[in-house]
Formats: structure tokens, C-alpha cells, sequence
């Protein structure tokens, strides 16, 4: 959270008695919580799967070549955040930045994907969020993780900022660490929603 | 808040300490070559079920452990943080695979198509 | 940023003003005065949820009554329950979480001041939410557990189940939040030498407890964002028609309600396993083992949660499973009891309050555990489930159990809190009028529930048997208000003229009992180097480890008090805080509200993520 | 850093035995008073089985009992015991720190265990015994919870009833459970129970009824307003009496020739009511109850009224303010039309 290494050059208020950050703790058992959170939605899905009544099935509206190249996206996302933070903890603050940025862009792109799919799915293939039991557990499960990429993109941009107002450098290197956390889990919970509800059969 | 012994200094800086650059490469380029044979594997012709389940698993499980292990440091991180997210994650599998048994959603995955 | 001296004691500079007062409380981010915060707000939730109890027990006072009508007994059962547990006890654990935690592991406050104060502002308006539902007269009235489809907006067209809805989720936010931050400050904020196993043992339950909270909360947040979208958006999820299920809703809210069980009880039993070796004059009896086992029933608390549900079809292989698993946590819970038996054993028991509300836990609590182990056989089961049986149960654990526990913690701590002692002879007749008003109430509900009475039932036939217990247990009921009005005498009386306490009035074993009361704002002048579980008692007597009491540490200096660094103060958390509750509110009244409340969230989160980075060009190290 | 008042000379020493004496005082007054004012034979009573499923379920509440009881005899007796023997004393030492006995907890953990051992064999048969599938020859009767009522349909008989079941005593029973709205729970505590009604799944217990007799039966999971008043009887005959009940169901209405009765008929026919009730002849709806046996049925409403002329007019004009929520509407049906209906319904046995 806060930073107060500038006033209190002696005493890191985020560094715990172990010697390990807080704020990276707290970001690890948020992600553990996170977990339990996606477990739910996936959980919802694979209990409903199949069991719809009408409406469209997975297999006639998934469009798995643009599926395949969002899950790409993020993939390639996640080199970026990491090369962000290796140029950051270089102190090469705008290569940082413009990693960032390329990060934020690529899980933009990604967000638009899911609204163009999200998109067919409604205008094409007749499946809304009441249309079926598949229609609401998949808008509900993507759509949550869609946000949470969108979260994502929101924290880039503004890390961005800050490295280009000069307020980001070598020392907010474990900032970009959490905010890396965060992208990269989101990248995995896609790694498991590709294979479990787009690949699966 | 309080650190006494000054260690704060020594495990800052771990993230690039032990991974570099070429690694995370590596690691992108397997990522991607997996994600390529995941997509493929769906259009073997005549590939059993139950088998494509088994393989796409798998291949999502080692994508779901490089991208833990490597780009988000935890192979290397302190064993705090390891049991902080491995631990839920654990419980989350097994939950959805008890609600998964509940629901007879097991029945359903290798017949469909 | 604040100087350290404005914390100093002595530092008066000038008499407060009273809104100056209550603008230090509303952007205060210190534990302990958070730890007051939420202790007094569940209080007054837990004497509104009193209320609606003793409202039904009129109701029931006689057979085909009509106190109240239908609809508002069924208001009422919803809302003490709801209000029971997530307003009353789930706060007054985290009041005892934030004063207390620092201090036992020797720290100067939490790991995450400002979201601290954060977790503390939701909660708040999470409450304050689901209680406008009066004013809008739509109270939830869908039951506590709220299940689907009753739920839906077919058969719950008004506003109530939003209100429901929206206010526990809230709720839910502000206890994952506190969860995280209380995993890391134990975690990481634990005074050198404090190795996990020479933690107290109270600081290992509520460790356990915040795990659950972080793992179970997002179970029925999922559950809440589907009936939320099945009422808003017309979604399936519990919608038979279309083939959704809803026993889906009741293994979420389950997955999430049995571990909600532990987080209730968890830091009673932590407490008990304070007070008892404090007034006993000896060490927890095996406390490995009592920490052992509160990991245990943490981990199995993850699988038993359809032991709720044996009645709803699942079939024998899932029923056995879940009994078998049910029967398997009775063991760790079962041995505590044993441990805190053996740790009087051989005691030299002193009896103060704190004491007579642990050992009111310690037998009241088995008593709620034997009626458990009953559930745990589905086929017994299948009779008492939805009964006064297990309305009888889950009191004796949460009354018995966890309401014993908590006001034992408010004895035990609350000199360390207020400075003054709380009135022994007025303690002495409070417990009493509990204990005897308790078990005249839920002592007969047992019986009620073997002969037949169901619960949520707001009027019953004369003709049935039910009549006289029914009485009973009303004029029980009342006993226990009675008691409560004698604690609220007691409270007023003692800060009118309580006895000054003095740091250590029990004779304590850990180191909270080691700095002055009430604690300075800092906590501990010198953070203090740990030894043992029981650190201050070898301070004080050795223990064979040491030989002898350790020599008295050279006085703190002036100089090491002015370098010590606090938090400072924030107006943020309270400011995110009611955004938030504007954008969730706005789901009941406009989505321009949602939209413009969202925007405004943003903005704020951002203002208090970057509150104290640096600004450009801010110096180097 | 630590000041240490003498604590122990601040407050002053109490006689606190005689505290604890009171409170197993008070326990044991309780338990005694209580054992006397108990009747366990009430009719709805859970430990007075009327039915093989009943005794099964019983006999582990039973044996779980009086485990329980005797834990909780030497765990209470134990705490006050200790409370007692080891109060603290003018001038006793600081008592021995033990920190633990490690043969000790592991042996009391090995037999808590054993107990649950011990209960756990039993309700593990129990379970696949009382969940086994009913045999082809047993009386299927199809139950329906309703908001705030149940239906009763006996698919071999071709009959429908409402809120009265009638079962053969010595048959058993399989109840396949449905409800069209939310959930519910069918519970007849004298002849074992529960089980839970839940929407779109078709729940079933089987059951052999043993004693012939009458028994309430209620909705035990909540289920909206009137929940209280979602109550069932459950009528056992001796199997020749049973074949009685059934013929007569099957038989179409018994009319009476009153002139009363008559232009309730007429009223009938002509009303809202058939929008909703069946009556063999008149109307086919089942969104409520059959009214064709009406006056068979000694209860209406959920079971919550005694069928009386009285009862029926003051339901008929305003049935929400009989049961509150009450689904069935009010028709504006009043004075002459209402008795008429009523006089109409109670002649049809």
C-alpha cells in the first residue's frame, strides 16, 4: 500500500519481521481466495454442462481459432509483464513503461475479443444470459474473468502513468511485482477455462 | 514494520535474481508450442474421448505450472507464499471435482459427441 | 505525514473539540480504536438481533398466537439470523482480532493500517444496509441460509431478497478484506522469537479462522452473484424450468456455511484457550495438539458441508461420505475439550468472570457437540434436521459456544482495553442470569424438536404437546435479556467508577499483559524479544527453561519512543467506503447510480493506492 | 517493563464451590423435573416409531444417546469435579506448569474415535438400508408440495386427494416426492421421515406403516409464508378398511338433493372455482386441491381447519385472512353464495 521508504529510509513499513513484503503476501492470499472464487464459477459450469434444455451447444457457437488467439494473447502478455519487471528492477524505467503499456494493449485486445465474441454468440447464435443454463454459466464464468482482465488492464494503465510522470522507478519494483501477480493469474485461470470449457468436449 | 536484522534488503530483488530474461523467453516459446498442440490435439480424427480429456489436461496442468513456477516466481519464492496459493488451489480442485461427483457431471464428459 | 510525537502520550497540545473527536474516530487507522469500532457496533447489532429473537419468543409463547403476523416472523427469523452472524458474532470475533492480534504477537499495529479501517467502513455499511430494509419495509424474509428457488424473483417479487443479496455481499467483501490483512500480519508481523508453535494459541484460532474466511467467503459470493444475475439479468442458475438446480445454491452457501460455522467458533475456543491458563496458573494442557487440531477442523471444515443437506436426496454413497467426514472433524473438536479439561487439572483456579463465561463454553459447548454428533448419522438426521433439535443445537454452539466465549474475552480483556475492571459481583450475577436464562430457553427446544416441532414455524396447534416447553423457553428468553441489561449496568457503572486495572490484573501469561492499560498508541515502547508461548509468565515466575524470573529491562528512553514510526491517519478508507456502497445500492435504485458510484470506487481506490507513493521526482534512496 | 500488583490480594477470596454445587443442583433439578414433565407419546413424536424406517433411524438415535449421555456425564462431571478439587487456596504455590501428557491425549484422542466408530457402522448400513429401491409391488403415491398444501395421488388407484393421506397399515409405501413451485420437505415424524421436496427432481422414500392410527405430518423445510401451516394428516387402516377408502374415492361424488347444496353447485360450475379445482364431472384443474371427496376429508386448507359449514363460508370469502398468503383468491362471494358453496362442498362425500 502505502510507501513510506522516502521519509523512513531506515524502517520499510511493508517489510514484515520475515523479511518478506506484505503487500506480496497479501497478494498471494488474495489469489488463493481468488482460487476458491473461479473454483465456484467452474465448478457452476461443469455441473450444468449438458444439461441445458434448449439454446445452442458449446460446440455450435465456439469459435476456437479466435478463442485460441485470445488465450495466445494473454500468454504473450504475461512475457511482456514479466520483462516490464526485469527492465524495472534494471531501473530502465521507460523500457518498463513501454512493456506495461504493450501488456495493457495486448489484454486489451483481449477484452475486445470477448466482447466480439460475446457479441456472435448473442447476434448470430441466439445464446444469452437466459437463453440456457450453458448461456448463463458461460457469460457469467467469461464474463467474470473478463472483468478481471479488465481490472488488469485499468492497473497497467495507471502503473503506466505513474512511469511516465516520473513517480515510478527501481524502488516501486515490487509494485509492478503484485500488479504482475495479478495479470499472470489471470493469464492461468484462462490456461484452465480454455481447456476446460472451450477445448473439452 | 520492523526489521530488526536488516534481511529486508537481501530478498528484494528476488524476482530477477534467479530467473533472466532468456529464461522467461524459453518458457513463452513452450507456452506457446503447448497451446498450439492443445488446439491440434482437438482435430486428431477418431481420438477417444476420454483419452483427448486426459492429454488436454495435462498440457494445461504444465502450462498452469510454468506460468506459476517461472513468470510469477513461485518456484522460487519463499515457502510462505507457496502455501498461500497452492493450498487454496488444492481445496478449490477438490471442491469442484466434489460438486462435479454431485452433480453426475462425470457421467456426462466422455459421452458427449 | 504525521509526526510520531502527536501520538506520545503526555502530547496533549490542546483540549479536542467534539467534532474534532469524532473526525480522529471516522479516519482513525489505528487496531485498536478499529477493534473498538467494530466491538461496539456488533454490540448494538447483537441487541437488535436479541430483539427479533425475543419477539419470536413471544410469538411462540402460546400456541396459535398472534403477536406478530406470518409475514413478520418469518422477517424476523431471517434477520436474527442473519444479523447473528455476520453483524454480531463474525465482528465481535474481529474486534477481539484487531485489539488483540497485535499485541499478542508484539506489534504496533496490522499489517494494512489504512485497509484495516477500510474493512471496518464496509462492514458498517454492509449492516446499515440490510437494515434500511425496515425503512423500505421489504426485510428479507427468506431465511437465513436464503434458499433457492424460493428466492427467485418469481416467489420473491418485492425488494427484500436484494437487500439480503447486496448487504452480504458487502459483508463478505469487508471479512475477505480483513481476512488478508490479518493472514499477513500474523504472518509476518510476529515479534522476533515468536515462532508459530510459541504463538498464543487464540492468535493460531483466528489464524485458522481468517483461512476459512478468505476460502469460504468467495464460495457464497459466487452463490449471491448467480441469484443476482437470476434476479437482475434472468439468468438460469436456480430456475427449474429451464433445468437449473437449486440444491446448486444450497452446496455453494454450504461450501461456504460449514467452514462459517468454524469461523464463528474458532475464536471462542482461541479465548477459552487463553483465560483458562491464566486463571488456572498453568499452561495450555498439550497445546501443540490444540493447535493441531484447530488446523484440523480448518482443512476437513472444506468437506463436510453436505451434512446440512442429507435430507434433500443426494443418495447413500454421498450421504455416507459426508457422515464419515462429518464423524472425522468430531475427533479434533472433541479432544480440545479434553485439553482445556486437563489444563484446569492440577490448577490452582482463581474464579473471576473471564473464567466462569470459559467454563460456561467448555460445558455448554459439549453439550451442543454431542447434539451435533447425532447429525452427523444421516438417519437421525432425517429426523431432527429443520426441528427445534437442531434450533437447540446450533445454539449451545453459537450461544453456548461462541456468545460464552466472546463475553469471556470481553471480561478477560477488557481492563487491558479500558484501564478499569469490570464490577466482579455484577459479572458474577450476569453469568448466572446467561447460564441458567440460556439453558431454561434452548435446554427445552431439544425435547420440542424430538416431539415434532418444526422450525421457522410461526404459530403451531395446541393440541400437539408443544405448549408448555414453549412457554418455558420464553420466559428463558427473557432471562437472557435480563442479563445482558445487567452487562450494560455493569459497563456504565465501571467507566463511572470501575477500579483501575493496572497492566497486568490477572496475573497474565502473554505479552499483551506486559504494556500499560489502555496501551499507548505505539503498543509495545520496545518490541519485545519472545521466548516461549507463555512469555510474560517466565518473564515473571521462570519456568525450568530459565531457572529464574529474567531481569528487569533497562526503562525506554524518550528518544527511542520519539523514533518509533506510526501509521498516520487517512480519510480514504471511510470516503471508498461509502462509494461503494453508493455503486452497490444503486442496483436497487438506478443504473446511472451503479455507473457513476463504480467511476467514483475507481477514483478512490486509486487515491488511496497512490496516497503516500511519492510524488515526481521524489527523492532517492 | 511489567509492574506486577498483587493481584490475588485485590480481589477478595470467595466461596465459589457452593456456585458450583448450584449449578448441578439446578442441572440435575432440571433433568429431574424435566424427565417428569416430558410425554414422549405426543402425536408428533419422533422416538415412538410407527414404521420400519422410524425404528431403524431410532434405534441409531438410540445408541447415540446413550453414548452421548455418558460423554457427557464424565466430561461435565470432570470440569466440575476439577473446578472443585483444584480451587485455589490461601497461600497455595504457583501450581506445577505441565505442559501436556502426550500418552494421555493420544489415548482419549483413540477413544474418542473408537466411539465414532462405533456409531458410524450402523448409519452407514442404515443409510444404503433405508435409501434401497422399493419393490415393485409396493403403493406408489405421488406427492406434491404446493405453497401451502399437499396433493396426493395414488397412480394405481387413479385417485387424487388433498392434504388427507390414507395408507394400508403392513404395506409399504414409496412416496415419490414433486412440487411445482419451491421447496419443500415431507415429514411424517411418527412413521420416520424427512425427506425433502425439491423442484424439477423427483425425490422418493419408502416406508412400512406398522400400526394402524392417525398421524400429523407438516413441511419441515421453509417455504414461504403460510409455511406453518403447510400441515398433512396421515390416516393408517387396517388393509380391508384401506380397499374401503379406495372404492369410495373411485366412485364419483355422492351429491346431495339440498336445495342449498344445489346452488352451490350452480355457483360452482359458474365461478372462478373451476378455474383452478376439479370436481369428477365439472371441472379437470389442478392447480388446487380435488375438491370431488371434499366431505371425506374431516380438514382443508393445509390441513389447518376443520372442515364445519363455519370454516368453509369464512374461507371461502377471504381465505388470505384464514392462512395468510393464501394463494387461492378472494372471489367476492358472500352471505347466501358462500353458505351455498359451502353447504355444496360438505355433501360431497
Amino acid at each position: 500500500m502505502a510507501d513510506h521508504a522516502a521519509t523512513h529510509a531506515v524502517h520499510d513499513p511493508n517489510i514484515g519481521t520475515t523479511g518478506l513484503d506484505h503487500r506480496k503476501m497479501g497478494m498471494w492470499a488474495f489469489l488463493g481466495s481468488d482460487c476458491m472464487f473461479f473454483g465456484s464459477l467452474i465448478g457452476t459450469y461443469l455441473a450444468y454442462k449438458g444439461k441445458s434444455i434448449s439454446g445452442p451447444s458449446p460446440r455450435d457457437v465456439f469459435d476456437i481459432p479466435l478463442t485460441s488467439y485470445s488465450a495466445a494473447l494473454l500468454l504473450a502478455s504475461s512475457l511482456t509483464m514479466v520483462l516490464a519487471l526485469a527492465a524495472l528492477q534494471d531501473d530502465r524505467v521507460k523500457v518498463a513503461a513501454r512493456w506495461l503499456l504493450a501488456t495493457a494493449a495486448m489484454g486489451l485486445h483481449f477484452v475486445l475479443n470477448q466482447v466480439y465474441e460475446f457479441w456472435t454468440f448473442v447476434h448470430h447464435h441466439d445464446l444469452t444470459l437466459s437463453t440456457s443454463l450453458f448461456g448463463s454459466s458461460f457469460f457469467v464464468l467469461t464474463g467474470f474473468h473478463g472483468a478481471h482482465v479488465t481490472g488488469g488492464v485499468v492497473w497497467l494503465l495507471l502503473l503506466v502513468g505513474l512511469a511516465w510522470g516520473g513517480r515510478l522507478d527501481k524502488r516501486d519494483h515490487t509494485k509492478v511485482e503484485i500488479a504482475g501477480l495479478y495479470w499472470h493469474f489471470v493469464d492461468i485461470v484462462w490456461i484452465a477455462i480454455f481447456t476446460v470449457i472451450y477445448l473439452i468436449p | 514494520m520492523v526489521d530488526p536484522d536488516g534481511t529486508a534488503a537481501a530478498t528484494q530483488g528476488e524476482g530477477g535474481g534467479h530467473v533472466t530474461v532468456k529464461t522467461y523467453v524459453n518458457v513463452a516459446i513452450v507456452l506457446a508450442i503447448i497451446t498450439a498442440l492443445e488446439v491440434a490435439t482437438l482435430y486428431i480424427p477418431g481420438i477417444p474421448s476420454s483419452l483427448l480429456v486426459g492429454i488436454l489436461l495435462v498440457m494445461s496442468a504444465l502450462k498452469f505450472y510454468l506460468v506459476v513456477g517461472f513468470f510469477m516466481h513461485l518456484k522460487y519464492d519463499h515457502q510462505i507464499m507457496r502455501a498461500l496459493f497452492v493450498g487454496p488451489l488444492m481445496i478449490a480442485i477438490a471442491i469442484i471435482l466434489a460438486v462435479m461427483a454431485l452433480f453426475s457431471a462425470f457421467l456426462l464428459l466422455p459421452r458427449s459427441h | 505525514m504525521a509526526t510520531p510525537a502527536a501520538f506520545m502520550p503526555g502530547a496533549k497540545a490542546e483540549v479536542p473539540t467534539f467534532w474534532g473527536v469524532i473526525a480522529s474516530w471516522l479516519i482513525t487507522v489505528d487496531h485498536k480504536r478499529i477493534g473498538i469500532l467494530y466491538g461496539s457496533s456488533a454490540f448494538i447489532f447483537f441487541l437488535i438481533a436479541g430483539i427479533e429473537g425475543l419477539i419470536m419468543r413471544l410469538q411462540l409463547a402460546r400456541p396459535d398466537n398472534n403477536i406478530v403476523s406470518a409475514q413478520t416472523f418469518n422477517e424476523l427469523f431471517t434477520m436474527h439470523g442473519t444479523t447473528m452472524i455476520f453483524l454480531a458474532i463474525m465482528p465481535m470475533s474481529a474486534a477481539f482480532f484487531n485489539y488483540m492480534i497485535p499485541l499478542l504477537i508484539g506489534a504496533r499495529d496490522v499489517a494494512f493500517p489504512r485497509l484495516n479501517a477500510l474493512s471496518y467502513w464496509i462492514f458498517l455499511s454492509g449492516g446499515l444496509l440490510l437494515h434500511a430494509s425496515f425503512l423500505f419495509n421489504a426485510v428479507p424474509d427468506g431465511g437465513w441460509f436464503g434458499y433457492a428457488n424460493l428466492t427467485s424473483s418469481q416467489f420473491s417479487p418485492s425488494h427484500s431478497i436484494d437487500f439480503w443479496m447486496l448487504g452480504l455481499q458487502i459483508l463478505g467483501i469487508s471479512s475477505m478484506l480483513a481476512g488478508f490483512n490479518f493472514l499477513v500480519t500474523i504472518i509476518n508481523m510476529r515479534a522476533p522469537g515468536m515462532t508459530l508453535m510459541r504463538m498464543p494459541v487464540f492468535v493460531w484460532m483466528s489464524f485458522v479462522t481468517q483461512f476459512l474466511i478468505v476460502l469460504a467467503f468467495p464460495a457464497i459470493t459466487v452463490a449471491l452473484i448467480l441469484l443476482m444475475f437470476d434476479r437482475f439479468f434472468g439468468t438460469l442458475f436456480y430456475a427449474p424450468a429451464a433445468g437449473g438446480d437449486p440444491l446448486l445454491w444450497q452446496h455453494l452457501f454450504w461450501i461456504f456455511g460449514h467452514p462459517e460455522v468454524y469461523i464463528l467458533i474458532l475464536p471462542a475456543m482461541g479465548i477459552v484457550s487463553e483465560v483458562l491458563p491464566t486463571f488456572a496458573r498453568k499452561p495450555l494442557f498439550g497445546a501443540p495438539v490444540v493447535i493441531y487440531s484447530g488446523i484440523m477442523i480448518g482443512f476437513f471444515g472444506f468437506g463436510v458441508w453436505s451434512h446440512h443437506m442429507f435430507s434433500v436426496g443426494m443418495g447413500p454413497v454421498a450421504d455416507a461420505a459426508f457422515s464419515i467426514a462429518t464423524m472425522l472433524i468430531a475427533v479434533p473438536t472433541g479432544v480440545k475439550i479434553f485439553n482445556w479439561l486437563g489444563t484446569l487439572w492440577g490448577g490452582s483456579i482463581r474464579f473471576r468472570t473471564p473464567l466462569y463465561f470459559s467454563l460456561g463454553f467448555i460445558a455448554m459447548f459439549t453439550m451442543g457437540g454431542l447434539s451435533g454428533i447425532m447429525h452427523a448419522s444421516p438417519p437421525v438426521d432425517l429426523q431432527q434436521t429443520d426441528t427445534y433439535f437442531v434450533v437447540a443445537h446450533f445454539h449451545y454452539v453459537l450461544f453456548g459456544g461462541s456468545v460464552f466465549g466472546l463475553f469471556s474475552g470481553a471480561y478477560y480483556w477488557w481492563p487491558k482495553i479500558t484501564g478499569k475492571m469490570l464490577d466482579e459481583r455484577l459479572g458474577t450475577v450476569h453469568f448466572w442470569l446467561m447460564m441458567i436464562g440460556f439453558n431454561v430457553t434452548f435446554f427445552p427446544q431439544h425435547y420440542l424438536g424430538l416431539i415434532g416441532m418444526p422450525r421457522r414455524i410461526y404459530t403451531y396447534a395446541g393440541d400437539l404437546g408443544w405448549t408448555f416447553w414453549n412457554l418455558v423457553s420464553t420466559i428463558g428468553a427473557f432471562t437472557v435479556a435480563l442479563s445482558f441489561l445487567v452487562f450494560i449496568g455493569n459497563v456504565i457503572k465501571t467507566a463511572r467508577s470501575g477500579q483501575v486495572a493496572g497492566p497486568d490484573p490477572w496475573d497474565g501469561r502473554t505479552l499483551e499483559w506486559s504494556i500499560p492499560s489502555p496501551p499507548p498508541v505505539y503498543n509495545f515502547a520496545r518490541v519485545p524479544e519472545v521466548r516461549d508461548r507463555d512469555d510474560l509468565w517466565l518473564q515473571k515466575y521462570g519456568d525450568g527453561h530459565e531457572g529464574a524470573p529474567r531481569p528487569k529491562p533497562a526503562p525506554v528512553t524518550a528518544a527511542e519512543i520519539a523514533a518509533i514510526y506510526m501509521p498516520p491517519t487517512s480519510f480514504w478508507p471511510i470516503l471508498l467506503a461509502i462509494a461503494m456502497a453508493v455503486m452497490i445500492s444503486g442496483l436497487l435504485i438506478s443504473m446511472y447510480q451503479v455507473i457513476v458510484g463504480g467511476l467514483v470506487t475507481l477514483l478512490f481506490m486509486y487515491k488511496f493506492a497512490v496516497e503516500y507513493h511519492r510524488p515526481a521526482g521524489g527523492n532517492r534512496h | 517493563m511489567t509492574e506486577q500488583p498483587s493481584t490475588a490480594a485485590r480481589f477478595p477470596k470467595r466461596l465459589d464451590w457452593p456456585l458450583v454445587g448450584l449449578l448441578a443442583a439446578l442441572l440435575l433439578l432440571t433433568g429431574a423435573c424435566s424427565w417428569v414433565g416430558w410425554n414422549w407419546d405426543t402425536p408428533m413424536t419422533t422416538v415412538n416409531p410407527k414404521s420400519d424406517f422410524g425404528r431403524t433411524t431410532h434405534a441409531i438415535f438410540m445408541l447415540i444417546s446413550w453414548w452421548a449421555l455418558g460423554i457427557f456425564i464424565a466430561v461435565e462431571g470432570a470440569l466440575i469435579y476439577a473446578c472443585w478439587r483444584f480451587r485455589e487456596r490461601p497461600g497455595a504455590p504457583i501450581p506445577k506448569q505441565v505442559h501436556g501428557h502426550t500418552a494421555l491425549e493420544i489415548s482419549w484422542t483413540i477413544a474418542f474415535a473408537v466411539i465414532l466408530l462405533i456409531i458410524a457402522i450402523p448409519t452407514i448400513r442404515a443409510i444404503f438400508k433405508t435409501q434401497e429401491a422399493p419393490a415393485a409391488t409396493a403403493l406408489r403415491v405421488d406427492v406434491y408440495g404446493k405453497q401451502w398444501w399437499w396433493e396426493f395421488e395414488y397412480p394405481q388407484h387413479k385417485i387424487t386427494t388433498a392434504n388427507e393421506l390414507h395408507l394400508p397399515a403392513g404395506q409399504t409405501v414409496a412416496f415419490f416426492l414433486n412440487t411445482p413451485d419451491v421447496i419443500h420437505s415431507f415429514w411424517i415424524p411418527q412413521l420416520g421421515g424427512k425427506r425433502d421436496v425439491v423442484p424439477h427432481r423427483v425425490n422418493l422414500i419408502t416406508l412400512t406403516p406398522e400400526a394402524p392410527g392417525e398421524y400429523p405430518g407438516q413441511c419441515a423445510e421453509y417455504c414461504g409464508m403460510s409455511h406453518a401451516n403447510m400441515r398433512f394428516r396421515v390416516i393408517v387402516h387396517e388393509p380391508a378398511e384401506f380397499e374401503k377408502w379406495v372404492k369410495a374415492q373411485q366412485a364419483p361424488p355422492v351429491e346431495s338433493a339440498d336445495v342449498l347444496a344445489q346452488q352451490g353447485k350452480t355457483l360452482f360450475a359458474q365461478s372462478r372455482c373451476v378455474g383452478c379445482h376439479s370436481i369428477t364431472g365439472i371441472s379437470a384443474s389442478r392447480i388446487g386441491p380435488d375438491l370431488t371427496h371434499f366431505a371425506s376429508r374431516k380438514t382443508f386448507a393445509g390441513s389447518l381447519m376443520t372442515s364445519t359449514p363455519d370454516n368453509l363460508t369464512k374461507w371461502i370469502e377471504n381465505p388470505e385472512h384464514m392462512k395468510p398468503g393464501a394463494l387461492m383468491p378472494t372471489l367476492g362471494l358472500k352471505g347466501e353464495q358462500s353458505k351455498a358453496l359451502a353447504a355444496y362442498l360438505l355433501s360431497l362425500k
